[in-house]
Parts: structure tokens; sequence; C-alpha cells
């Protein structure tokens, strides 16, 4: 847009001249002011670790963002904040140890290969955070599944793991899955402590609770509408629950599927990510069913390489998402079908 | 005689800040005749009326001075008595330049209206027909199409229904609204006489809930009417003026794609048209003045005001006291959401000129070249059921082929997505130019076959 | 089940395209119109399946009873699949002449597509019987369309995206394909 | 070892052989009847496909020569040697073409030319104009969104102070920004051509003063002034007849309204 030269002259645009007052900016702070609770929770459960892995990815995303745009010599687009979220979510899907360069590397890649290429926010057909968090695990598979010992592995009743190597939940069951050893049962007061967020696993994705809070703000904000998360949880819920029922000795719990790994964090915040998840109502059903079902896949098929599978199972259904988009249009008012 | 709470409601919508409390209470007021009214001989859909006058002419008010010009056109008469002083270009509300007859007015006040027709239930329905047609009416909700055509359908489709829109639902916007409360009773006659000329069994007069006064105004005047008649109170939501979701609203019918009113038996007038009507067939008025809102943020006493066409936007304001504090950054010819943006105070009022909307710098939204983030929004606010994003970025793309194979063309411009895009892309108007290239590739199409 | 598995493996795990990179010309190539791109698929599907039934009577008839399968096993195949390929653009050509121009160059490059020679040469080594070998060329070739059908969707979405200029247009159609081949990565494993 | 590769061969050629023939009979019963000439008016072509000689590509371009004897000198990236070559070809005289390039008949930037309102909306100029008739003060002028520049296939069209300049070195003569400017003031001039009016406003000469400073006012001096015949005038417009080679250079200096420029 032209700068005004004859700032006296009225403004001309096409209709409508009104608008409701939102903004990408808005939308962005929603989306950080709800991770807020589960930043609060990682805090205290991470301690300093969360504060170094967020600040190192916020920081080196908005470096980047804005070294980009230079480098395209384009507008600058720092403020819309979405590379604040973008770091925020990376980060809140890293192990609390990892080194601080991993977390600069993934950031990197996210906010460049897989953002700004594209053309900046709006154009990528990836989630830049998941993306990222998908290219480190395979670079950086070792650092990207330590996990430090923690107490909760010693409430365990049933010592089918060793609780001295640490493991998160899912990791724990898969181990047992694969080995056909029996899945490792958990107590009430550990789904507690699966709520709270007291476990070993990424910095933001522990805390059930802090991410269902975020999560309601962003519904009431409607900053996202109930159908991906409702779609992808219940999902994975009815399929957890079948796998159960068919053979209980060699599946989990339902609810610890829900509750552990990042299925809460990506159904409400990953998932719902706009620029690549369907905007029919339709269509968004059927991403989140078929999140659902590939997560799933991922996490129990006992050859697959990985104990979570939220990260692939987004990414992937991103990349059909143009395909639904597609296919689910809505009926055009005073047509047939 | 009944009212009825509209059963239907369309999908989609949006729900702006109305802001029709700055007007609603004014009641109508006459502006003083200005000393000049330059007279835009395009005031309509279709072709410009072609000047029958010559500089230097005296007329006088209801005197012919644009000559219908074809099947869809209509004419045009001087709203007041005096002198043609030159006949010239002026830019009207869209922005084009159009011819227009400049006249200085006097205060003779002579006149030279048609005969009113006494005993219209006794008339022909082509006379009162013709009555509308050289009275020069045209739809006053913003369209502008020759009244005459629309309510003369051919043979095999017959009109069953006939609505008056008393929606209104554009923000700011309160001329229809105050017509609805003060002249009740003139509407009830412009409403017979439009069901008697089409025949139609039932009558429905559509109004939102938020005009409660208007309702009972209407009520009141349409108490002892026989047939097949109710008040259909519409939920609050633009764009339930827009006739095909109003035609939705009010008897069910979906008008299909690329179809007309027509083609599910209805016909929907707007209530000053009615109005106008009235005037026409009782008292042998031509079409010269109507009420406008004047309105905004940006003005001083926002007043509804019944001024003849050509009044200049200035003279307006001025009777309404002028700017506030906060001058205009946008003057709007009609409602904020599908008026035209004017960039000056010259421009002459028009037969579809319902408001004047001046909007200071903080009340304006200023567009912006942003990516589409795909947030579906747009979606959910289409009342057509269109996808905004998509089709906006098709047009960008420069795929006109794509974007009219997502029903591009359905289209009605309501600018519902453009008014929930947090990104602030200019929708409509990437809908507009995709809808010209369109229609330009099918001129195209069309000279050669 | 075993059969089942093999689908799953071929479309998804070790997807053609994705995990073993092979076939790329065509993906990059055939992936900008949604209906381009379902005409190779058509095409990919009938050659990939009859080469692999070709391919595995060549073997087992001719090449293994003269004992030649050890060094003309390549060149025997690829001379069968380019005339084979030969044999579908000239019945396309005449039969479908908008398929055939819209696909242009890209179906007598199927000729030399690694993909099909790779379905006939994976069918070998892994000692697959016929029909399993005929199984597993039409299921990775189906594996193929499907990459190609997420991409060809992408790709109309990055057409329309505003990259640096540097990246328009093929440059980056790989950054894509790139990061699709990172996602499919998340089946790894699934299925042997 | 002989043996193996005698085999080998005698393998190989019965399998190219059988193949071969079969493939033979498949061309001849299912051939396409195609004239051979297209694809060797193809290859002439300079496979820019720019769609400037209007037809979409070069492979429809040359499908035209061959079936419907289209014009041959319709390729301006081709040029005089693609005319050519292809005139040799099939055998069709060449017509001589001179090389043209696109200029933009206006001068009015903006610390020259006023602007009517601040527009706000697509960066686009069919849709600056669409939007209340464009800003610009002068409804001739070129409003400098940059759509001429976006289409242009070899980059030749820069906005500069807004308003489009083609630079001459580049243009190919495509016109795509010729069909793509609602304004219509990019016209195809020769390109040895170097004096120029900039000016397209057929507007009278107090109105054009209005908007613009450097707008043309019909004064005539041009025609008085200049070579016989070299500037013409439409309405109150002054435009250069570029048949007329211009040697008084006199006429830039004349121009009160100083849009005769040369470049």
């Amino acid at each position: 847009m032209k700068p005004e030269n004859q700032p006296e002259l009225y403004i001309i645009s096409s209709s409508p001249h009104t608008h409701e007052g939102s903004s990408v900016e808005r939308i962005m702070l929603d989306v950080l002011i709800a991770l807020a609770p589960a930043f609060a929770a990682s805090l205290y459960f991470f301690k300093l670790d969360a504060l170094r892995l967020t600040g190192t990815c916020v920081a080196t995303c908005l470096i980047a963002e804005w070294l980009c745009r230079k480098a395209m010599k384009r507008e600058s687009s720092i403020r819309d904040l979405s590379a604040v979220v973008t770091g925020v979510l990376l980060a809140f899907n890293l192990p609390p140890s990892l080194p601080t360069w991993m977390a600069v590397a993934g950031s990197l890649f996210a906010i460049t290969i897989c953002k700004q290429i594209f053309g900046g926010l709006g154009y990528n057909v990836f989630n830049p955070a998941l993306a990222a968090r998908a290219f480190m695990l395979i670079s950086f598979t070792g650092a990207m599944t330590h996990w430090s010992s923690s107490d909760w592995a010693a409430s365990l009743a049933s010592g089918a793991a060793d609780a001295a190597t640490g493991a998160t939940p899912l990791g724990l069951i898969k181990e047992a899955v694969k080995t056909g050893a029996s899945i490792p049962h958990f107590s009430t007061a550990t789904i507690m402590k699966l709520a709270s967020g007291n476990i070993n696993g990424c910095l933001g994705e522990t805390s059930a609770l802090a991410l269902l809070l975020g999560g309601a703000y962003l519904l009431y904000r409607k900053v996202i509408t109930w159908h991906i998360p409702t779609a992808y949880i219940g999902t994975v819920f009815i399929y957890a629950c079948i796998l159960h029922m068919v053979s209980p000795a060699t599946s989990a719990l339902p609810h610890m599927h829900l509750l552990s790994g990042g299925l809460i964090i990506g159904a409400f915040f990953m998932a719902t990510d706009m620029v690549t998840s369907p905007v029919t109502k339709k269509g968004m059903l059927i991403f989140g069913v078929g999140c659902g079902i590939i997560t799933m896949l991922i996490r129990t098929v006992k050859t697959g390489s990985y104990p979570e599978g939220v990260s692939f199972a987004i990414l992937l259904m991103n990349a059909i998402t143009p395909l639904i988009n597609r296919g689910c249009r809505n009926r055009v008012f005073g047509t047939k079908s | 005689m009944q009212t009825i709470k509209s059963p239907y409601n369309f999908r989609g919508g949006i729900h702006p800040a109305y802001n029709k409390k700055l007007s609603n209470g004014s009641a109508i007021e006459s502006l003083p005749l200005p000393a000049v009214l330059s007279v835009p001989m395009s005031q309509h859909l279709g072709a410009p009326a072609k000047p029958c006058v010559k500089v230097g002419d005296e007329v006088k008010k209801g005197t012919l001075i644009g000559a219908q010009n074809g099947f869809i056109s209509a004419p045009i008469h001087s709203p007041a008595s005096g002198k043609v002083k030159v006949i010239t270009d002026v830019a009207t509300a869209s922005g084009r330049p159009c011819q227009a007859i400049v006249i200085e007015c006097d205060e003779s006040n002579e006149t030279e209206f048609l005969p009113p027709i006494e005993n219209w239930q006794k008339s022909d329905k082509d006379d009162l027909l013709t009555r509308i047609g050289e009275t020069g009416i045209v739809g006053m909700g913003g369209a502008g199409f020759p009244t005459k055509v629309k309510l003369s359908p051919p043979m095999d489709k017959p009109i069953d229904t006939v609505i008056i829109n008393g929606a209104e639902c554009e923000p700011y916007l309160t001329s229809d609204h105050r017509m609805m409360v003060e002249h009740a009773k003139e509407i009830r006659i412009g409403a017979e006489i439009i069901r008697s000329i089409l025949g139609a069994k039932t009558l429905r007069i559509a109004i939102e809930d938020n005009k409660p006064d208007a309702i009972k105004a209407i009520e009141d005047a349409f108490q002892d009417i026989e047939g097949d008649v109710a008040i259909a109170v519409l939920h609050t939501v633009y764009p339930q003026g827009s006739e095909k979701q109003q035609i939705y609203a009010v008897t069910g019918r979906e008008v299909p794609s690329g179809g007309l009113p027509m083609d599910v038996g209805c016909v929907v007038e707007n209530t000053s048209t009615t109005f106008a009507i009235y005037e026409a067939v009782i008292k042998g008025l031509p079409l010269m003045q109507r009420v406008i809102t004047v309105t905004g943020d940006a003005v001083q006493k926002p007043a509804n005001l019944l001024a003849p066409f050509g009044t200049s936007y200035q003279d307006l304001i001025d009777a309404c006291g002028g700017f506030t504090e906060d001058k205009p950054a946008k003057v709007i010819s009609g409602g904020p959401m599908m008026g035209f943006a004017v960039s000056s105070l010259e421009t002459p009022t028009g037969k579809t000129s319902s408001g004047l909307l001046l909007l200071s710098k903080k009340r304006v939204s200023q567009y912006s070249s942003q990516a589409c983030i795909a947030c579906g929004r747009c979606v959910e606010a289409c009342p057509m059921n269109l996808i905004p994003s998509e089709l906006s970025q098709f047009i960008e793309a420069e795929d006109i082929e794509g974007a009219e194979e997502i029903a591009l063309m359905n289209c009605i411009e309501c600018g519902s997505c453009a008014f929930v895009c947090p990104a602030h892309r200019p929708l409509v108007q990437h809908m507009r130019r995709g809808k010209a290239a369109v229609m330009a590739k099918r001129m195209a199409a069309n000279a050669k076959g | 089940m075993e059969y089942i598995l093999l689908i799953v493996s071929a479309v998804l795990v070790n997807n053609f395209v994705l995990s073993r990179f092979l076939g790329i010309c065509p993906f990059l190539g055939v992936s900008k119109k949604i209906h381009t791109a379902m005409g190779m698929c058509g095409a990919v599907i009938f050659v990939m399946t009859v080469a692999s039934a070709v391919t595995w009577c060549l073997q087992k008839f001719l090449l293994e009873p003269f004992g030649l399968d050890k060094f003309l096993q390549t060149l025997t195949f690829i001379l069968v699949i380019a005339s084979l390929v030969q044999l579908i653009d000239i019945v396309m050509k005449r039969f479908v002449p908008p398929l055939h121009a819209a696909l242009g160059i890209f179906l007598p490059l199927i000729t030399t597509n690694c993909a099909v020679l790779g379905v006939a040469v994976i069918n070998m080594k892994e000692g697959f019987g016929f029909f399993k070998s005929v199984l597993f060329g039409f299921s990775a070739a189906l594996g193929f369309s499907l990459a190609l059908i997420i991409f060809t969707g992408l790709r109309e979405k990055i057409d329309r995206a505003d990259p640096p200029r540097c990246f328009k247009g093929i440059a980056i159609a790989l950054v894509t394909a790139g990061l699709l081949s990172l996602a499919f990565m998340g089946f790894n494993g699934l299925v042997k | 070892m002989d043996n193996i590769i005698l085999q080998s061969f005698a393998w190989i050629g019965l399998l190219g052989l059988i193949i071969g023939a079969s493939l033979a009979v498949a061309a001849k019963y299912l051939a396409v009847k195609e004239d051979p000439r297209i694809g060797e008016v193809n290859e002439l072509l300079p496979a820019a496909n720019c769609g400037g000689c209007g037809y979409a590509g070069c492979a429809e371009y040359a499908k035209a020569i061959v079936m419907d004897h289209a014009e041959i000198n319709l390729c301006a990236p081709g040029g005089t040697d693609c005319m050519n070559a292809i005139a040799a070809f099939m055998g069709v005289r060449a017509t001589a073409t001179e090389k043209m390039t696109a200029i933009v008949l206006c001068c009015g930037d903006d610390e020259v030319a006023k602007r009517r309102f601040a527009y706000n909306g697509i960066n686009d100029c069919a849709a600056a104009h669409a939007t209340a008739g464009g800003d610009k003060a002068c409804t001739w002028g070129c409003l400098g969104y940059g759509s001429c520049a976006r289409v242009c296939p070899v980059n030749a069209i820069r906005i500069e102070k807004g308003i489009a300049k083609v630079d001459k070195t580049l243009c190919i003569a495509c016109e795509k920004c010729i069909a793509v400017c609602p304004r219509h003031l990019i016209k195809l001039v020769p390109a040895a051509a170097e004096i120029h009016v900039l000016c397209s406003s057929k507007d009278k000469g107090p109105a054009v003063k209005k908007a613009c400073s450097t707008g043309c006012i019909g004064c005539r001096l041009c025609t008085k002034f200049g070579d016989e015949g070299a500037f013409v005038m439409d309405g109150f417009l002054a435009k250069v007849d570029y048949s007329i080679p211009i040697t008084k250079e006199e006429v830039i200096e004349k121009c009160p309204a100083k849009c005769i420029v040369k470049d």
C-alpha cells in the first residue's frame, strides 16, 4: 500500500468500511495467553530448563524471522507475534535436558525452512514448530528422547521398566509392547501426577490440566473451535478403548493415552493452527479424526519406531489439508448438494 | 394480519455494531432547498437517462429532465423549480463520472406533477405499471433496479409472495426505519398496489427484531388488511436485508444460484420504494427526493433528512451542524458494509443514496496486504456458503477459472467476510475484481461465439 | 495379513517417493494440476503392475533358466519397461489426447523412471512369487500415487504462496517435498 | 565365456527384435496424424512461452503457423532471426519487422501529479482503477501499483516515484503489460525512437493543469516547432508520429508542460 503523501485526503477503499476489530496479532496474543498456564507448570516442574529452552527458542525465532524478512526485503513481521508462538510451541515440545544449541538449530529450521521460505505466515504448509520437532527428532534422536529420571517413575507399581533410566509414560508402554512384557500399571496417584504434569516429558506437554485451561481460554476467545480438539481427542479415546477391550494385557488404559504425551497440547494448540488446518467445519472434523488415527497407529503398532505420534500425525494431516479443503466445501446457497 | 417470528435463518452472517441509536430517534426533517442541485443522469442500474432540457431552460418541480434511455433505465425529474445552469460531468458516489444537469433553484416552487390515480383498485394493472415507470421509481435499497421491470415478471414466473423489505440490516442507517415509523399507512397502500399489480396472494413485511417501534407502527397500520398478510419479524443479523437471504428467512425458499427472486415466486421491494410507489400513484409525484440518514461519529447532529436528488454532501453536512472535532477520514455513501467511499463532498445524492456516513480516523479500519492465515472465519460468516479465503487467493494468483469453479459468481459482496478477517484482507475487492474478470471473459466468449 | 502388510508397507512406510526417493522426476513434474496428476497415477499404476508381471516372467522363465539373471537383468528390464511405456504413449495419444498433451514429456519419462525399474529389481531381490510381485508393483504404484496426489494438493497451495524470488517454482516444491518426506518418517518401522 | 557373451547378444537382440516389431505394428495401427513440420517450427521458436504472439505458448504458435498459415512475424523474443529461420523453413516471405519496445505514456510521477484520495486496498492497478476511478487526480495517468511490472516476463518494468518505467534494453515487446494496464497507457513504439510525448490525457488544458504539472495541455507548440508532421494532435493531446524521424530536438525545450522527453 502506498504511503499517504497527501494526508488530508479522504481514505477510499472497497466496502466494507467497518471491521469487527480482530487481528492476527490479537489471535497470536491469545494463543500466548493460553499457553501461559502450561509455561507456569513447566517452570514449576522443570525449573531453569524451561526458562532456558523457551527463552532460546523464542529469541532465535524472533531473530530468524527478522533476518529473513530483511533478507527478502519485505516488511518486518515481528509484530504479528507468530514467531513468538512458534518459539514457545517448539520449546514446549522439547525435552528439558536438550542442549541449547540444538534448540537454536530447531528454531532456525522452523522459521527459515518451514515458514519464511514459503513467504511467511499464511503461506507455510506445515506447522513450523512441529516440522522443526520432527526434524530434530530425526537429527538429534538421542538428545530428543533422553529424559532425566524423576521421582514419578519410582512410584510405578510394577517395575517393568528401569526407573533409573527415566522414560516417558508412553515410552515405558511402548517398550513393554515391543518386548512383549505386560503393560506397566499406573496407580491413581500416578495418574494424578500425569494430569498435573509432574512426569517426564517435553517441557510444555506434561501438565494436562494447565493445557486444558489454556484450551478453554482459546475456545472462549473463539480463537479455535471445538471441532478439531474434540475429533482428535475423541478418536484417540475411542481407539484406545477398543484396543483395550480387545486385548487388555497388551494395551494401555485409554486415559493414559489421553493424559500422557503431547496429545492435549497437540489437539488444542498444534492441530488447531489455522494456517495448516482445514477451513470448513466438516474438514476440521476429518482432520481431527485423521490425526487421532495416525497418532494411535504410531503409538500402538508394535514395530513402530516412536512411542509418540502426535507431531507426525499432525504433520501428515497438514500435508493433506489442501485435499481436505478441496473435498469439504460447503453447499453453496441456492445450489443442490 | 398477524405477526410471525421467522422460523428460518440463513447460515452465516455477522453481528456488527449497529450504531443506529445515533439517528433512529430523529424524526424525518425536510432539508431547506439548496441553492444548486446537480442531478446525475445515472441514479439507477442500466443505461443513464438522456438529458431532455437545454442550458438556460426553466424547469418546474417534477419536470422531466432526463428521458428513459432503453428498457433497463429510468427517467429523471427535476427535484425543484429553477433554471438549468449547465450540463456537465460529475463524480457520483461510485466514483464514475456521469452526466449531470445542474439546476439553479428558485423559490417559486412551481410544480409539474402527474394526475393522481384516485381509484387505483379499479385501474388497469398496466396503467399502474406505466405510472411507476414514468415516475422513475427504482429500487431505493441500493441496487437501483428499475421497479417497473421488477414488477413485470414474465408470464411463466408467477409471483405468489411480495416481501416488503424493512430489515435495514446495514449498521448506522435509519432511513427505512423512520419511514416505517412515520409513514406506515402510506407504505401499506404502496404494498397493496404492488400486490395487486403482481396478483400475489401473500404479503410479508420483513422487519428485524431490533426495531420494535417500526414493528408496532406497521402492526397498527396493517391492522384491518385482508388476505394472507403478516409481519415477519427477522433475527437481527447482517445481511438480513439481502434479497436472497431475506426470501429464505421469510419463506424458506432458496433462490437458485444464478437465479432471481421471481424464480421462487417472490418479489422483494424496499420500504422507501414502496412509499415512492404510493406517492406516484396516489399523489402523482415523480421520484424526486428521498430520506437520507446523515450519521457517523464525525458529524455534529446525525439526522434523517428528506433531501431532493442532486443535493451535495456538503449541503447535507451543513444541515447537520457540520463536522465534529474529529474530522472525517472516510466519507461513505450508503452504509458501512456496502456503501461507497467517496473522495469529494461535492458528490450529489441520488435515488439509491440511503445514507451519508462520516467516520473519523479511529472508526476507519484499514485494509492490509497480509496473507490469508486460513482461520476460516470468513467461511463461517459467508451467507452464501462460499469460501472467501480460497476465492481471494485464487484471484490473487490470477486463477480466474479456479475461482469461477468454486462459485465466485454467487458472491453478493455483502462484506461479511472482510468484516471478520483478522488479516484485514480486502476480500470484497478481490471478489469484485474476480467477478469483473469473469464477466470480461464471458463477454469475450459471447463476442466470439 | 501378509499381503495387507505388504500393501501398507509399500504405500505408507516404505513409500517409493518419500522414503526410497524413487520416481522424483514425475513427482515434481506432473504435480501442478490434480487432473494431470491423476492421469499420471493411472499410467504409473498400469506400467508398474504390468512391468512387475512381465519382468517376473522374464526372470523366471528366460533369465534364470539360461543363467543370465546375474548380468542381463537390468538391461532386459529396461528394455521391456521402455517398450511398455512406448506402447502406452501410443495408445494414449490415440485415445485420450488431452491427457497425453497434459502429461507431455513425463509420459515417455516413465521409461527411465527409476521407480518402475526399482519395483522390478526389488521384486527379484526379495524373491517374491508372481502374485506377490504383481501386488508389490501395484501397491508401490499406489504409494507413488498417494504421494503424488498429496503433493499436488500442497503444490497448488504453494503455487499461490509468495516465496522469495529465488525460491519460486521448483525450488520451493523441493523444500516442500523434503518436509513431506519428514512427515512420512513418522511411519518409520510401523511395518518392516 | 564366449558362450555367455554370444548368448547375451543373441538374447538381447532377439528381445529387441520382438519388442521392436510389436511396437512398429502398434505405431502403425494406432498412429495419430500430425504434421511433422509443427515440431520443427517449434524447435525454431525461442521456447520463451511468453504468449506475446497471442497463442498459448510456442507449441501452439508453431501449430498455427503450419496449420493455419498464421503470420510468422509475431514472435517478439525471437526477433528477426527467428522469423527468417521460419520463413526459410516454411518457404514464405518474411516481412521485415522493426524492433519495438513498450513505453509508458505518462510522466506524472508522485512529485508532479496529484492524487484525489488515499487509496487503501489491493496493490493492483485494475483494482485501484475500479475503486472510485483510481486515486490519481488525472484519470488518464499511471496509477503506479505495478500490475505491468508483475506480468513482465523479463522484469523490464520498474515503478519509480509512483509511475511505471520500461527498460528498453530488456523489453521483448511481448505486449503483456499493454493488456494488463487498465488505463491503456502502454504502447509499442519503435525501439529506435528517442523522443516521446509522455502523456495520455485527453482532457482540456485547465483540467490537465489542475491534476498534473507535466500533462499535455494541447498548446500545439510542438506541431509548430517540431519537424513537419512529426507531432500530431489528437484532440487536446499531442502524439508522436513515429514514421517521421525527429531532428529538431528543441521541441523538448519548447514544450511548456515538459512532457516531451528524450530517453
